[in-house]
């Protein structure tokens, strides 16, 4: 969807301003916020694409005004009264679900999510190959942003076949489940991106699924 | 002097309402996060301790010299080099990092030509076990919105002079695969150690928004 | 029940600072717009009988009754109708309807087959001399991002029925011309006057997210 | 720019809603700030142009939270600061200008600001031409919005030449003054703009200068 998470390539926000001996959390409440949403992934009721999501519909006024922590909070909010954790008479235990414990907690880490799944078919695109990105606006969670859409690349990469996040995040409109797609690096040139106005040497590098490709 | 007669408190109105997301100030969102957690606990999801751990993790075990051992080691072991940009997981992998946020990594090497720079216009995927956690900067709107468009003007803004015939690459994570850039060794480090190099490698030089330090940078350099 | 634990108030927080346009709340504001006008008018710029005339222009004699006087006497006079579609600037000022903000008239005709919708995406670009001051959701994100995008979601948002295979048209007004729909004469209303006709003419209607209203909506019906 | 006046397909602002007999104004200051606009404007100090970028260049988070007089606001509070009006010891007087009475009101607004202009050369273009619009992301004032770029389009009415506001906003960058250029209506399928899924019944009209198509 094209909401406040959609950056790249917007004016105005002013410089890049790094603070300097930066703490890891400016407020306690910012640590909790992190350990919360890593603690209740786990629980397996969101995938990172429906939680992504999540955040990413938090209206642009609000997303933009918002710490980073405070769009995380937002969204895990989101989530948790989606799912009636919190609904009176509603446990842990009366949903199935099994919290994670401190003795678990460097194993899951260590573990992760990879992404990666078995390709149901062949990829149709090898490194060298020219594709061009659809134009296409879904008011629905893609990860192919609104400045790389229309615009012809180089395949640089190819990934294998990863879990399609257009179609992860939203369990509730279809069962096509993880659909794994096959993944690629896709180089663009800054001119042909942003106009002949860009440095001629510059270029953009995304990380872009088949079925972003006009076929 | 200024005439603008309005003070700069932190909040602002809204004219407009919405259902969501609103609050007056810092403790309201302490509040909502105490609360949350409570209830949360207290309904079975969440373990203290273990959410505890999961900060402790991050707060303090891992962070950006993870990822200086990885470059340092690097630069000075070619055959290393190659398995990390051949396939970075493994390479890291070989150092014990690995996992969340760091399931699929490439390592993208500068040169004399080519400098890269790594950003998630769509959110903040950063490679937490080779990084930690990102800073601010690269999660807000200015790094985000600018460095795919203007990358040359966010280098400015860093403080970081670069030629106009080096190509800059920007490389957007838009998927599950994060990177790491191995900054160019700087010179006059012939012949040190691992440890010494890693002294050189700071986080923004592992993002692309900094060099590896110089040797005569080294002394009184808070490492970031 | 909700469980969220946070309130509703107006204003938020902000943890990252910035150096303009942020005040507390609505009496800021108004100290601010105060201070300004005083200074203006102190230093011989502004004249406050210039800035209450102008306000009270468009506040009690400029408006949308002025847009309905055109589309009914288009309505009912087939020649005053080809002019409007010809030259709207001059058919508009036949009326003496004419100057700022509709310096460069356009009238769009709904059809059978066309439905015509208006917004200015950029800001909020509006034909005074006949509508006198947009409403806030003609301003608003909302409407200017999704109509162009969603046009049929915002006839939607008004409550407003279209068949599918009527085609929509918006007009984003990019530069000077500034664009009146001409909603469709609804039957039953042969051989009115235009003043009757006009009664029909709702401002919405001749920005393209209503109809004119229907005979037996008249009664009652407060106009907009 | 691509600022947060860029709106044109955004997403997640949820639903456009319609105050019920909405007044003029919500408050007294939003009616002062309107009488203040219109009241400088006459100074000539500035042109629309000028103003608009003024607007567009708060930053977006202000932008899409501030209601539209706060906008405004903001905007004049730039201009007068820019043309250093309450600097002490200036006065219109010291800067040699008129303030505008009561009796020239009306006038003034009947007079309003036509923008058209002289042609400096013949139309390139007439109605029914195909053009296709440039791509390009200056961070100064242009009105091709960013949902505009790189499409083809449909010439349906030659309006003769108009101020280039892409010029007539940055005086103070060159001296092209208003640089007036040939304004075209240019009729764009909503298919082509957002992609196939769109009703293919429906367009998007909007004016657009020369300068701003493929040559």
């Amino acid at each position: 969807m094209n909401g406040g998470q959609d950056l790249g390539g917007m004016q105005g926000f002013g410089p890049v301003i790094e603070e300097q001996n930066e703490p890891h959390f400016h407020a306690d409440w910012e640590a909790r916020v992190l350990g919360l949403v890593l603690a209740t992934g786990p629980l397996g009721l969101w995938n990172i694409d429906i939680g992504r999501h999540a955040r990413e519909t938090i209206p642009p006024q609000d997303y933009l005004s918002f710490s980073y922590y405070q769009i995380w909070l937002a969204g895990l909010e989101k989530l948790i009264a989606r799912n009636h954790l919190l609904d009176e008479g509603v446990t842990a235990k009366t949903k199935g679900l099994t919290k994670l414990t401190l003795k678990n907690v460097a194993t899951t880490l260590a573990r992760g999510g990879p992404a990666n799944r078995e390709a149901q078919s062949a990829a149709r695109f090898k490194v060298g190959d020219q594709i061009t990105t659809r134009n296409f606006n879904p008011t629905t969670h893609t990860r192919l942003p609104r400045y790389l859409r229309g615009h012809t690349g180089e395949i640089v990469i190819v990934h294998g076949a990863h879990v399609f996040p257009d179609d992860a995040a939203h369990k509730e409109l279809h069962d096509r489940g993880e659909n794994p797609q096959w993944l690629y690096t896709v180089r663009f040139k800054a001119t042909d991106i942003w106009g002949p106005d860009k440095n001629p040497n510059d270029h953009v590098h995304a990380d872009l699924w088949e079925p972003y490709f006009v076929q | 002097m200024s005439s603008k007669p309005h003070d700069h408190s932190h909040g602002h109105s809204h004219d407009h309402s919405h259902e969501h997301g609103e609050f007056s100030d810092l403790s309201d969102t302490e509040l909502r996060v105490r609360t949350l957690e409570t209830l949360l606990t207290e309904k079975g999801y969440i373990d203290t301790d273990a959410v505890n751990e999961l900060i402790d993790t991050y707060e303090t075990k891992v962070g950006p010299r993870n990822g200086a051992a990885v470059v340092a080691r690097a630069w000075g072991d070619a055959e290393y080099r190659t398995r990390l940009l051949t396939n970075a997981t493994a390479a890291i992998a070989e150092l014990d990092y690995k996992g969340r946020q760091g399931e699929h990594m490439i390592a993208v090497e500068n040169t004399d030509t080519v400098h890269n720079m790594v950003v998630c216009t769509l959110c903040s995927c950063y490679p937490w076990p080779v990084l930690g956690l990102p800073p601010i900067w690269y999660k807000s709107a200015p790094y985000r919105s600018k460095v795919v468009i203007d990358p040359r003007g966010v280098l400015e803004d860093f403080g970081v002079e670069i030629s106009a015939d080096k190509e800059i690459t920007v490389w957007d994570s838009t998927a599950e695969v994060r990177y790491l850039v191995i900054p160019q060794r700087p010179s006059g480090t012939d012949g040190w150690s691992e440890e010494k190099l890693a002294k050189l490698v700071t986080r923004n030089s592992m993002i692309g928004t900094g060099y590896a330090l110089n040797p005569d940078q080294l002394v009184g350099e808070v490492q970031a």
